[in-house]
């Protein structure tokens, strides 16, 4: 009975989803296949995105809240070669190469930073991500054009410099994603991109098996001893930053060429915190995360961010509560994860005066 | 001398002098840029008298350990109930202002109750998980203003007649109700006495507080909650009361701070309302754990004349609207710095 | 950094460099633009009725003083004509290959003059947008800047 | 290899000083291979700073090197590093585990020196993206654990580890490093079962067979006797013993360990009237403080008595003073004056006038950012409502500055503190005028039971006698009880009339001050866990 209460426990959020899900869905009244086919989409846009969350939780950096650093380098390379008029495939691959350096940058300026506020990682992360909020839009409304020449005013504003609101990707809109997809039964598998978040799941798997990962996994559990073993501590975590932000890079060209455009002042502050909520939602915790947790969250979160609108306009008849319903579920989602961990990290603290008291009067016997 | 000068640096802090000397820049084109150094004084001294009040609201927290106070739109919306159920219920003019604060009290004490037991539960990681109770709070609060059944025509929407409008102009209530008393012009320069004098009277009473045994104590279980433990205070009771004062300032302080601006702003409004109070009292040199009155009042001064001159300075200068962009960076800047300083740990 | 390495390392730009021009080529996207008319003042005149026909797929049927454009990936396209000289001839079918110079985005062809064996200079000009600012969302000037992922639920996440 | 007639390791005449006071002064040591030298001695010995000092730890650099001389393996070494340490072959296994928890066994054993295998990505991207050869990995951590000769699952993660066991780990973490010839173990036994202990034994003679040299330091004078071949007794920074083995016995050694050339100690106290009646009793008291854990105290306090309470660090008799003050989890009763007093709540003894000078002053004893006024006056102040000014009748307490100012000048001269002001920060005094501090707020709760906790440690002599001279006056004149908790015996014997003696997390045994430093000494190491 003791390790069902604690299973319980431990997987709170999961199930509380699974109960809300199981709840909505039907009241939505969606058709089982609309909702697969929905489903497969999103699961296919944010996947990989969810799993660049993993490498940061492994090395003890808490959840990334600044991966929208390397959304941004993303978005940065999809408009650069959106502008050089490549299309389909080859565009997608070229926004990834390009996407690397800059996220490398990024990813270095954000490791350095959190060097610099251990134990504070996840709130100088969230700060993070706003400052370089701002220099990212300096950068799209006022560098681009001049200095960096934009050709072509579909993407650029009609005063001549800075990027639209929204880049249309119709050109090589789900390019990855029809490649090789077929549909069975009224449900499209994009087998193509299925294929690329597998190969990302092998690689995270393997990535534990390496060297880096072994030192990685234990600065994340006690930095002084690694230290004292003569691991790098700082440079690891500076490394587990910057191939988060490359990964959170791919993961964000991944997830536009999906979409028929993409908003280049916010699409990247969203997805961060619903990749972070999604990741939750499966059940993992602010020290540890796996595979698993991915898919499961990604799926459970997403059909009830389908849901939510429909079931908030059947319940009140104001489309409005469905979609403040679905922002308020991701951040209690958020909320509750945060409050059991650190719960958690005290509670260790504390049964060790219980185990006193029994010594005392075993002895007394 | 030199020596003098030289503490004084360190004591005003580096970063601070580069925001000053860039604040003085931008005076300094004013004239150039065809806009008179009056109005944009008048318009720091304005915005200070919003604004101030919610940077105070973060005194108390900071002063008794509990971190950067991100929970703010939370306190925030305890002061929204008190105003649109003082409009609800048929108050106009002076009297909704009164209103207003004595309906918003027993909500932000209640916000705060809730709040503060939250936080003492989880000493150590306040600042993420109060960001994310602010969040949830708004946006439970979005599905509130739609579902709470308020009537009066003035707030509800006009065509479905259910559900609160995101801005409510308050032109008949108590707009200008501060800032209009006994304004006047000081060679050019509008001052709101009104809404000054009523900062100044909330921040005497925190400094008088701070004076008091009880607040003493708080200072204490800020700067040494083991201290303070072994000292027989009951910490969660004094950092339960920190937050229950942070809750009621705010509260207070966005009531002031709607009179100033003209509009109840409801719905998802709260959510930027954190930052900036945040960088505002860093920028005055507060730290994570120690913060004071004067803090409040530099923080305020410099960040409003960040925020009100660059625009007015630049735009006209190189007709480029930056300003936005330059306030995400500086604001965001400043506590990104203060979050870096390390803050030495008692112990050590 | 040994020996070794750095051999592998150069390798792998070396890689990384030659997948990038290979995006750049078969990845450039260009627009064919295709004109059914005459051109005054030159024996060249219109056509009665072309059909398009690209990837074995009909595109259109291109009718006097029509235009029609296809857009594909690479630096030349084929595509198959079937061309009816005037009202009472047959179709006659005609596969043909037309290279885009790199730097162009677009390339405008006139059929009656390819078909009749003008020089290119004639029948290929350049496709210059006219550059057609829409006033209508004018108002992107301001940014969109949802800081708090508030409105996270506008675009289908 | 250097020529191997010399001794593996010589350490000739080593000086170390920290701020001030004389840490060791002219040690001499010399160990050949195979030898396991058993090394004891009283806290504060310096034993522990000798063995920092042959394993380079950062911390002696930063306080300013060591005078003398060491010579490993024939060489002159200066260590700058645990990592010079490690490579010239000297292994450390600490007190505190240095064992990541999530890893298994295997992991923790060869942690940063896994054997690795080459792959495609490592080649371009570096040897860090080598992945780990778990199966050599395995092997080489099998006939560690076979080296060290205790059976452990080399499979389980260290978490669900029973202690013991984790310390085999790290033994074993250090024998698999190939080119180990010194193995220092800092009182590897006190976290052992029995049976565990012998098998560490076991493992220690084996290593010596094998040519390992083995420093072992700890209190349990038996098993020095049973594996050691040499034994050397640390005191006040001196060795005053060094000889082989069989040539002592554990009689000799806590004598050397404890006994001071008897001086004549001015013992001015008159002795405890047996009397007097018990003003505080404490029954069956646990206490959860990490590292002084208080397993079953049961102790009485007379009425007006000065009350020594010695032992070894680490048996727990911090414990007590923090456990009945609340500020740490505690069991069990205390009955002061007839009524008793919930635990864990500090309020509750504060406001029944009992004080508490904690020994860790600048974590606990200071507020490090504020005046020297505030961190007198505060606790009077929260307790008693003193220097306050009753304003509107009471419902507002302000702050009296002027009384506050008062109070501080009075235990300024009266304790002699040196400062600039009674405005001075806390953090800005030496260590000696930080103690005069706490003293003077306790004082100023005027209390009538006071816990003195370490109130001499890591302060020079001056401010040592002038602290000691404060709590026999504040007992001789105000009658106040006082309970002076010091790990230095000879402090104890010079102002208490009794001391009990803890070890073990229990009391072993209470005796007058007058009584010789040997009973002390047998007291202290009979029930050492």
């Amino acid at each position: 009975m003791k390790n069902i209460i604690e299973f319980l426990k431990k997987n709170i959020v999961p199930i509380m989803f699974i109960i809300i899900c199981s709840i909505c869905v039907p009241i939505s009244g969606f058709s089982v296949t609309y909702m697969i086919n929905e489903v497969m989409t999103r699961l296919t846009r944010n996947a990989f995105l969810i799993l660049s969350l993993l490498i940061p939780i492994m090395a003890g950096m808490g959840l990334n809240f600044g991966m929208t650093l390397g959304a941004m380098a993303g978005e940065i390379a999809i408009v650069l070669v959106s502008d050089w008029q490549i299309w389909g495939i080859p565009a997608i691959v070229l926004a990834c190469i390009f996407s690397i350096p800059i996220s490398i940058l990024l990813g270095l300026f954000c490791g350095k930073m959190l060097n610099m506020a251990k134990s504070r990682e996840m709130v100088t992360s969230y700060i993070i991500s706003f400052f370089m909020n701002g220099i990212y839009m300096l950068l799209m409304l006022y560098a681009m054009g001049p200095i960096i020449p934009i050709k072509h005013t579909s993407i650029k504003l009609p005063r001549g410099y800075g990027i639209r609101n929204t880049v249309s990707m119709l050109n090589n809109r789900q390019c990855i994603d029809n490649a090789l997809a077929f549909s069975v039964g009224g449900v499209k598998i994009p087998v193509l991109t299925l294929l690329i978040i597998a190969a990302m799941c092998l690689f995270i798997i393997w990535f534990r098996k390496t060297k880096l990962g072994q030192d990685m996994r234990a600065v994340g559990q006690d930095m002084e001893v690694a230290r004292s073993a003569g691991i790098d501590v700082e440079k690891t975590r500076i490394i587990a930053m910057v191939i988060s932000t490359v990964m959170a890079g791919f993961g964000m060209v991944l997830y536009v060429q999906n979409l028929s455009s993409f908003s280049t002042y916010s699409s990247h502050s969203n997805v961060g915190m619903f990749a972070i909520a999604a990741l939750l939602v499966g059940g993992a915790s602010v020290d540890k995360a796996s595979i698993g947790n991915v898919f499961l969250g990604v799926i459970l979160f997403h059909t009830l961010f389908i849901v939510a609108p429909t079931v908030g306009t059947k319940i009140t008849g104001d489309s409005m509560v469905g979609e403040y319903f679905r922002v308020f579920i991701s951040y209690a989602v958020i909320t509750i994860a945060l409050i059991m961990y650190e719960i958690k990290k005290r509670q260790q603290k504390s049964n060790a005066g219980k185990l006193l008291a029994e010594a005392q009067n075993k002895e007394e016997q | 001398m030199k020596e003098r000068i030289k503490n004084i640096i360190a004591e005003f802090g580096i970063s601070r002098l580069i925001i000053v000397g860039f604040i003085l820049f931008m005076f300094a084109l004013a004239p150039v840029s065809g806009n008179k150094i009056s109005t944009l004084l008048s318009n720091v001294a304005n915005r200070f008298a919003w604004n101030g009040l919610l940077v105070l609201s973060m005194v108390p927290m900071i002063h008794s350990g509990c971190g950067l106070n991100f929970g703010l739109p939370l306190e925030i919306e305890a002061g929204l109930l008190g105003v649109t159920i003082a409009i609800e219920m048929g108050f106009t003019g002076n009297e909704a202002f009164l209103a207003a604060l004595t309906i918003a009290t027993p909500f932000a004490i209640l916000f705060g109750t809730l709040y503060g037991f939250l936080l003492n539960k989880i000493k150590g990681g306040e600042m993420m998980i109060a960001t994310y109770v602010g969040f949830s709070a708004v946006s439970l609060m979005c599905i509130g203003w739609v579902m709470l059944p308020f009537k009066n025509p003035v707030i509800v929407w006009g065509y479905t007649g259910k559900g609160l409008r995101t801005m409510i102009s308050i032109e008949n209530y108590y707009y200008e109700v501060l800032s209009g008393f006994l304004r006047f012009k000081l060679f050019g320069v509008t001052i709101p006495t009104g809404a000054i004098l009523f900062f100044a009277l909330i921040a005497f009473g925190i400094w008088a507080f701070l004076h008091t045994k009880t607040g003493t104590a708080m200072t204490a279980v800020g700067s040494n909650p083991t201290f303070a433990k072994a000292a027989g205070i009951n910490i969660d009771r004094i950092r339960m009361l920190s937050v229950i004062l942070s809750t009621w300032i705010a509260a207070i302080g966005i009531i002031n701070y709607q009179q100033g601006f003209g509009y109840v702003q409801l719905y998802t409004a709260p959510y930027s309302m954190a930052m900036p109070a945040v960088a505002a009292i860093l920028l005055g040199g507060a730290s994570v754990n120690k913060a004071s009155i004067s803090n409040v009042i530099i923080g305020t001064i410099l960040y409003q004349a960040i925020v009100t001159t660059t625009p007015n300075v630049i735009n006209s200068l190189i007709n480029l609207d930056i300003s936005d962009v330059i306030r995400i960076i500086v604001s965001n800047g400043v506590i990104l710095f203060a979050l870096t300083r390390k803050i030495e740990e008692p112990k050590k | 950094m040994n020996k070794r390495r750095l051999f592998f390392i150069a390798g792998t730009l070396l890689a990384v460099v030659a997948i990038c021009v290979l995006c750049f080529i078969i990845g450039r996207g260009h627009t064919l633009y295709l004109d059914n008319k005459s051109i005054e003042n030159t024996s060249y005149s219109s056509y009665n009725a072309i059909d398009l026909v690209y990837k074995g797929e009909k595109v259109t049927t291109l009718a006097a003083r029509e235009r029609s454009s296809i857009s594909f990936t690479g630096q030349s396209v084929t595509i198959t004509l079937g061309i009816k000289k005037s009202k009472s001839s047959s179709v006659e079918e005609k596969t043909v290959t037309f290279k885009v110079p790199y730097n162009m985005d677009g390339i405008v062809i006139n059929l009656p003059a390819y078909l009749d064996g003008a020089d290119e200079s004639v029948y290929m000009s350049e496709f210059v947008s006219m550059a057609i600012v829409d006033e209508t969302n004018v108002d992107d000037e301001v940014p969109v800047t949802d800081e708090f992922a508030i409105e996270g639920a506008e675009e289908e996440q | 290899m250097a020529n191997n007639n010399a001794p593996l390791l010589e350490m000739k005449n080593i000086q170390k000083s920290f701020y001030g006071n004389q840490v060791l002064n002219d040690i001499n040591i010399t160990l050949n291979e195979g030898d396991v030298l058993g090394l004891c001695g009283e806290n504060g010995a310096g034993k522990t700073t000798l063995m920092k000092i042959l394993f380079g730890m950062e911390e002696i650099a930063e306080t300013g090197g060591y005078g003398g001389e060491i010579c490993f393996n024939g060489e002159k070494v200066d260590f700058k590093s645990p990592f010079d340490a490690l490579n010239a072959g000297i292994g450390m296994v600490h007190q505190e585990f240095s064992l990541i928890p999530g890893f298994t066994a295997t992991e923790n054993i060869l942690l940063n020196r896994e054997p690795l295998k080459r792959n495609v990505i490592s080649e371009v991207f570096g040897d860090r993206l080598n992945t780990l050869n778990y199966n050599e990995m395995t092997g080489r951590a099998e006939n560690a654990i076979e080296k060290m000769g205790f059976k452990i699952d080399p499979k389980m993660v260290i978490a669900d580890m029973p202690v013991g066991h984790k310390q085999f780990t790290e033994i074993a973490r250090e024998l698999s490093k190939e080119n180990l010839r010194l193995l220092i173990l800092d009182e590897p036994t006190a976290v052992l079962t029995e049976s565990e202990a012998d098998a560490l034994l076991q493992s220690i003679k084996s290593m010596s067979e094998r040519g390992v040299a083995v420093i072992f330091v700890t209190h349990r004078l038996e098993e020095i006797m049973t594996v050691c071949n040499k034994v050397v007794v640390m005191r006040d920074g001196l060795v005053v013993m060094d000889t082989r083995a069989e040539d002592t016995d554990v009689k000799k050694i806590t004598k050397a360990m404890v006994g001071r050339d008897v001086e004549s100690v001015d013992n001015k106290s008159v002795g405890t009237d047996e009397t007097a009646e018990t003003i505080m009793s404490i029954k069956n008291l646990w206490v959860d403080m990490p590292g002084e854990t208080v397993r079953n105290v049961s102790l009485d306090v007379k009425k007006g008595e000065i009350l020594g309470i010695g032992g070894l660090a680490g048996q727990g008799k911090l414990g007590v003073p923090n456990g009945i003050m609340g500020l740490y989890e505690a069991g069990g009763t205390v009955v002061f004056k007839g009524n008793e007093i919930p635990l864990n709540s500090p309020r509750k003894c504060l406001d029944s006038n009992i004080a508490f000078v904690s020994e860790d002053r600048r974590g606990v004893g200071l507020l490090l950012d504020e005046t020297l006024e505030w961190n007198i006056a505060f606790p009077a102040m929260q307790i008693q409502n003193k220097f306050l000014k009753k304003l509107f009748g009471g419902l507002i307490k302000w702050r009296d500055e002027k009384a506050i100012k008062e109070v501080t000048d009075k235990y300024i001269d009266e304790l002699q503190i040196k400062c600039t002001s009674s405005k001075q920060k806390a953090k800005e005094l030496s260590g000696g005028n930080q103690q005069k501090i706490c003293l003077a707020k306790s004082f100023a709760l005027e209390p009538e039971f006071l816990f003195a906790s370490e109130p001499t440690r890591g302060i020079d002599v001056g401010a040592k006698s002038l602290v000691l001279e404060a709590l026999r006056k504040l007992n001789k004149e105000k009658g106040v009880t006082v309970v002076v908790i010091s790990s230095e015996l000879e402090e104890l014997r010079g102002v208490c009339d009794r001391i009990a003696i803890v070890s073990g997390g229990e009391v072993a045994g209470i005796l007058p001050a007058s009584k010789s430093s040997e009973e002390f000494g047998q007291l202290m190491v009979s029930k050492v866990i």
